[in-house]
């Protein structure tokens, strides 16, 4: 098992050096990239002294060489907007968006996992259609527009809840749903349907012939067999959880990684920009080892064969 | 060892889904509305210009966040009011629909070609292209697009095709997935076998055997990518990396009122209504499409 | 003698097991291991044994549709296997069609029945649309179908007129030789001495040769007139039915042959002793030393375990693999 | 003669679909005594199983309902009972055995545990290694070689034949008094399916088990079943002792089921076909539902359903030209 790990590490390895290249080919394809940066009140000495500092006045290869080098310091380069290191921005932003987004996953995937199998096993009642009709609507509506919504209603007329920043745990709650608004109508649905292709199998058959409480049957024998088709789209939602955190920050002003990105785009902070993407990127790589490891531990053919 | 036809009376229960008569009619009305949704958003795409009653971009500084018409201080010329910069949001809903559909149009052609196209050759031959196509596959399927797309915004600047390659950059992989996975099932099946042994050609397999029978996932993958990618094209416009200024979109549109909730806050709601209720009917037709087609495809 | 259709010399296919995320290959199945027999023209050969005994690994490589590892596969006087694709598509492919078990998925589901049948005409053939048309009538009338059948899909049919479908298909380009794999084992009883009687009819109609692989016995006796058992990717007996069926000199035929004799009803057949096998079936993956039926054979010696027994010949072509038996 | 475990009386049960009622069975009785087995042939979509599944209430929801008849184990009569008390039934008192070993088994637990969970639910056993004890004896009543090592083996580390034998370790590890077994043997290759087969009748000499025993295979029941019933079409047409079956048939469809399955030990010139197709479930013919396949169908036959009568020791016709 742990030589699976080994190498499943060494090709996340591999494929984050090609999202390196991609990201920093990217940057550079338009021509030349200070044009970008330039913004209107910049005198032709910064714009140089940029151009310097970002050291693009050198061959690409040799920019390439200089980047990786500076990354294997732990360096990420210094915003060329508030002239501070990458790194320490990122040092601020990062625990605020894990502050939201640690809760918002827990609360979905638990919320996804309890209406979907109630879903599931008390088929075409009431709760069944009521879960779907959910699900349907939270595909359909726009997650941004839901945010503004809620806080339309909640904060300016009801007065419940506080909104922008995050400074009390009040200001977590319209936040976190949005976020939770995002993940469960995919998750919830995925859930219900993996959920009734394990009831319809042999095993769940004999299980109740054995004469086995139905709670046993749907907790005990049917959940953990349900559990491994979500586990495959786990990391593609994780990317939609990512894409979601980047438009809750911005609507609550929440200051976190999504914020980060937004302002260092708008304000043409190029290292700022590649850094992040480079930082999710190793989240996404760690989720999906995360993912293929709980696959071993739920699957035991799985385990058997990595062996 | 025949067929196991244990209990014959439940598999066509299932097949039939046990419906009561009541639910059957519902289903039926349940695709009526929204192809008469979607049937209207084309339309009015394609003769935006006749309809909207303004010129969408035309400021008019002196008719600024006027309420809809049906509300008090409402002009009956503005229906649904103006914005803050008294441009009227009726013309704008309309030209924004325009512009949603037909990004998500061209992202849908471009995503749902190559994916095929790589899903099929991966599926079809197998072995180490297939172990390749399937990694990279993976890797964009677990990638956020968001940030891809604020990449795209720096590198290649704003502009309505920067939101297409921002949507079809890593939207092909949903497609390469299933219809590898389809094309798979296909190659070892007994009539391709059956297709092999009387010597028929791999080009004639592909064409006559494998593609026709991939042809209903496609449709229904197609059908709900159509929300899926308006999703998508409304949050970039929203955050401002989507289709720039002026050009109405109804992401774009929803950002312009987030300012002016208190006092104009129909200003956000009405494109957030529009997306809601195009996309809920693309997503109904392709639901529906899916059980007619090919009710495997549940989990989608 | 009868003429011999098709001769197959010592085929031998081994698949390469691979594990782990670098697909090293850490194994291999010996799926078939020097595989001898001949089918005469207008005779039905059976191909009997359990399941990874490597009976349709065999009508893979008659059919081509895998290569074999090494042996050779001879019709009428020329190896397929050294033909090149082109002289294989115009000699060869033509003249060898095949039916399968599940007649659920071996017809395209979104062909009508017309294309289905007319298929190897259109591939192999350049006759004009009329002439299809007319053979295809014709085939679907020969198999005990409508005409009209032939405009319907196939989820219209029933599992036995389905396999109809996928006899009048293969006899379109009139075969000489049509390989059947599990033919009836998907059917229920009483339709499958339907198609059973179909084939042989066809057989006598048009000096048709088969290559039957069946498990189940007395399906086999009814149509063969040679059979070979296969165990574990070797054939251990080999002979005329008659010879096989009233006199089964390998242990593994008689347990066979006993575990069969079930579904004979016990009132009709000699009051024997079942003859009940202990041990688990060995896997592909790593065969039994010497003879690979030693480890549940019941009248194994230690000798059994070392060498490894040859086909020899006891009698009128009844030849065994067992060095008792010599 | 053994006391009655199992009498099943004009049982009906239907499956309410969009397209009308499926009446898969419809007036079905018979009895099995203690260590007897009595088997039910018949083709598929005959309703044999939904039988199966009927006596153990376990029909799919919510379409699946009996709409008639009684189930009498041993004095109790099954259908009236509630959901809780069925339950208490299940595993204990009667237990089952489906067709595929592939599936049968929970992938992602031990065969211990799957086997244990039978155990301490059914058994009041107080002490851990008790109840591995039990377990062990399931394993070793099915002969399963080294059961302790297997205890510890995942479904997917044996083969089918091992699988089938862990399935019916599991029905029998709580001594039930009634196994019904859904062709259990229909997946296994010959060899291994005469070892089940052997095994089974050996687990009823040591435990005096009731058997009803499924299957399409006219030769495993004649080697496992003492009496039989032949189904066709949601109905028993004939039931009789095994061997009087095969030696004196008397329903049309036994006789050209029997002559239609070729025989091993003499090589047939010509296999008797039966024509047509078994009736959709739907729509069942008026009279008797063999009629329209019948060679010797009379009027009487396509107007009127014939009536069951007793025409020897235990042998029972529904045919009017049997009365």
């Amino acid at each position: 098992m742990a030589r699976f790990v080994l190498i499943r590490v060494l090709q996340s390895i591999i494929a984050l050096i090609g999202i390196m290249v991609l990201v920093f080919l990217l940057l550079r394809v338009s021509g030349d990239p200070v044009t970008l940066i330039r913004s209107p009140n910049m005198s032709e000495e910064q714009v140089q002294a940029i151009y310097h500092q970002m050291g693009l006045d050198k061959p690409l290869p040799q920019q390439f060489w200089l980047y990786l080098s500076e990354l294997a310091r732990g360096d990420l380069g210094t915003s060329l907007v508030k002239q501070r290191p990458v790194s320490e921005m990122i040092g601020d932003a990062l625990p605020n968006t894990l502050k939201l987004g640690i809760p918002s996953f827990i609360i979905g995937m638990s919320l996804a996992f309890l209406l979907g199998m109630l879903a599931a096993t008390r088929r075409d009642s009431i709760w069944d259609q009521g879960i779907k009709f959910l699900a349907v609507l939270g595909q359909a509506l726009p997650g941004f527009w839901v945010a503004i919504m809620a806080i339309l209603i909640f904060y300016q007329n009801l007065r419940w809840f506080p909104v922008g920043g995050m400074s009390t745990p009040a200001h977590y709650v319209l936040p976190v749903a949005t976020m939770v608004f995002f993940m469960l109508p995919g998750m919830m649905r995925l859930v219900r349907s993996s959920m009734l292709d394990v009831l319809d199998t042999e095993y769940i058959k004999l299980a109740r012939i054995k004469g086995l409480p139905e709670r046993t049957v749907i907790w005990k024998h049917a959940l953990r067999n349900a559990l491994i088709s979500p586990l495959t789209i786990l990391g593609m939602l994780f990317a939609g959880i990512i894409s979601g955190a980047v438009i809750t920050e911005q609507i609550f002003n929440w200051p976190g990684m999504g914020r980060l990105a937004i302002e260092a785009v708008f304000g043409r902070d190029f290292p700022v920009v590649q850094a992040i993407v480079l930082i999710v990127a190793v989240m996404v790589m760690a989720m999906n080892l995360l993912v293929d490891i709980a696959y071993a531990y739920i699957d035991p053919q799985i385990r058997y064969q990595r062996s | 060892m025949p067929e196991p036809n244990t209990n014959v009376g439940a598999m066509t229960v299932r097949k039939a889904g046990g419906l009561s008569r009541g639910v059957r009619v519902l289903r039926n009305l349940g695709i009526i509305i929204p192809l008469v949704v979607i049937t209207l958003l084309v339309l009015t795409a394609i003769f935006a210009p006749l309809l909207a009653p303004h010129n969408p971009t035309e400021n008019n500084m002196l008719a600024r966040r006027l309420p809809p018409a049906f509300m008090t201080g409402g002009s009956a010329d503005h229906l649904l009011g103006t914005d803050k910069l008294g441009r009227d949001n009726l013309s704008r809903l309309i030209y924004g629909g325009r512009v949603s559909l037909s990004v998500s149009l061209l992202a849908i052609a471009i995503t749902a070609s190559i994916g095929t196209f790589l899903g099929i050759t991966a599926g079809y031959l197998g072995g180490r292209i297939d172990g390749f196509i399937m990694r990279v596959t993976d890797m964009a399927l677990s990638f956020p697009a968001l940030l891809l797309a604020m990449l795209l915004q720096i590198g290649i600047g704003p502009g309505f095709f920067t939101v297409v390659v921002a949507l079809s950059i890593l939207g092909w992989a949903g497609y390469a997935r299933l219809i590898r996975g389809e094309a798979l099932k296909l190659r070892n099946s007994d009539f391709v076998a059956q297709a092999r042994i009387i010597g028929a050609s791999p080009l004639r397999i592909m064409f006559r055997h494998i593609f026709p029978n991939v042809i209903n996932s496609l449709l229904v993958i197609m059908t709900l990518q159509v929300g899926m990618m308006i999703l998508m094209e409304s949050a970039l416009s929203y955050l401002g990396i989507g289709i720039p200024a002026p050009t109405p979109s109804w992401g774009s549109m929803v950002a312009d009122g987030r300012g002016d909730l208190d006092s104009a806050w129909w200003i956000s709601l009405f494109p957030g209504i529009a997306i809601g209720l195009v996309v809920l009917s693309g997503n109904f037709v392709g639901d529906w499409l899916r059980d007619k087609l090919d009710p495997r495809l549940r989990q989608l | 003698m009868a003429e011999v259709l098709l001769e197959a010399r010592r085929l031998t296919k081994h698949y390469p097991v691979t594990a782990g995320l670098l697909q090293r290959t850490v194994g291999t199945v010996r799926a078939l291991d020097g595989v001898t027999f001949t089918i005469d023209r207008g005779k039905t050969l059976s191909l009997v044994g359990e399941s990874g005994a490597g009976k349709t690994t065999v009508a893979k490589m008659v059919l081509l549709l895998e290569r074999p590892t090494s042996g050779s596969v001879i019709f009428e006087g020329t190896d397929i296997c050294q033909l090149s694709p082109s002289r294989l598509k115009t000699e060869y492919r033509p003249r060898v069609q095949a039916v399968q078990q599940n007649p659920w998925s071996s017809m395209n589901p979104r062909m009508r029945v017309r294309d289905i049948v007319a298929e190897p005409l259109v591939v192999n053939t350049h006759r004009s649309p009329d002439e299809v048309r007319a053979t295809v009538q014709h085939m679907l009338t020969q198999v005990g179908l409508m005409p009209d059948h032939a405009d319907r899909y196939p989820h219209e049919f029933s599992g036995g007129q389905r396999q109809r479908i996928a006899v009048a298909r293969a006899l379109a380009l009139n075969p000489s030789l049509v390989v059947l794999d599990e033919p009836v084992s998907a059917l229920d009883v009483s339709i499958r001495a339907q198609i059973m009687n179909l084939l042989k009819d066809l057989q006598e109609q048009h000096n048709l040769s088969y290559l039957v692989i069946a498990h189940n016995l007395a399906t086999v006796r009814y149509v063969s007139h040679w059979v070979a058992i296969m165990h574990l990717g070797q054939i251990v007996e080999y002979g005329p039915a008659e010879a096989i069926f009233e006199n089964p000199v390998h242990p593994y035929t008689q347990a066979l042959i006993s575990a069969s004799v079930l579904s004979a009803p016990e009132g009709a057949g000699p009051e024997t002793k079942p003859i009940i096998l202990t041990g688990e079936m060995p896997s592909p993956l790593n065969p039994p030393s010497g003879c690979r039926f030693h480890t549940r054979c019941f009248k194994a010696i230690p000798e059994c375990s070392t060498t490894e027994p040859e086909l020899k010949d006891i009698g009128e072509g009844h030849q065994v693999a067992c060095i008792l038996a010599y | 003669m053994s006391k009655t475990v199992l009498e099943v009386k004009d049982l009906r049960t239907s499956f309410f679909t969009r397209r009308g009622e499926v009446k898969a069975v419809d007036g079905v009785s018979f009895y099995v005594r203690e260590g007897e087995t009595f088997g039910i042939v018949g083709e598929s979509g005959c309703g044999k199983s939904v039988t199966g599944l009927s006596i153990l209430r376990l029909l799919p929801e919510p379409a699946g309902k009996i709409v008639g008849g009684k189930i009498i184990l041993e004095g109790t009569d099954l259908l009236q009972l509630s959901k809780a008390q069925m339950r208490g039934f299940r595993g204990r008192k009667i237990s089952m055995i489906l067709q595929d070993p592939m599936t049968s088994l929970n992938p992602v637990y031990t065969v211990g545990d799957q086997i244990a969970e039978s155990v301490r639910l059914h058994q009041k056993l107080p002490a851990a290694d008790m109840v591995r004890d039990e377990v062990i004896s399931a394993l070793r009543l099915l002969k399963i070689p080294a059961p302790e090592r297997r205890l510890h083996d995942y479904p997917f580390q044996l083969s089918g034949g091992m699988r089938q034998r862990v399935v019916g370790a599991i029905a029998m590890s709580c001594h039930p008094r009634l196994l019904i077994a859904d062709e259990p043997t229909t997946a296994l290759d010959a060899t291994i399916q005469a070892q089940y087969i052997a095994l089974f009748k050996d687990v009823q000499k040591t435990t005096n088990v009731a058997i009803i025993f499924i299957t399409h295979d006219f030769g495993v029941i004649a080697q496992m079943c003492h009496r039989v019933g032949v189904m066709y079409a949601g109905k028993f047409v004939e039931k009789a002792a095994t061997r009087e079956l095969f030696d004196a048939p008397r329903h049309p469809y036994t006789i050209a089921l029997i002559n239609s399955v070729p025989r091993l030990d003499r090589k047939d010139e010509r296999l008797f076909s039966i024509e047509g197709q078994p009736p959709s479930m739907m729509d069942l013919p008026p009279g008797c539902r063999f009629a329209p396949r019948c060679s010797s169908a009379q009027d009487i036959c396509v107007q009127q359903e014939p009536p069951e009568v007793k025409v020897g020791e235990e042998h029972f016709v529904s045919c009017w030209r049997a009365s």
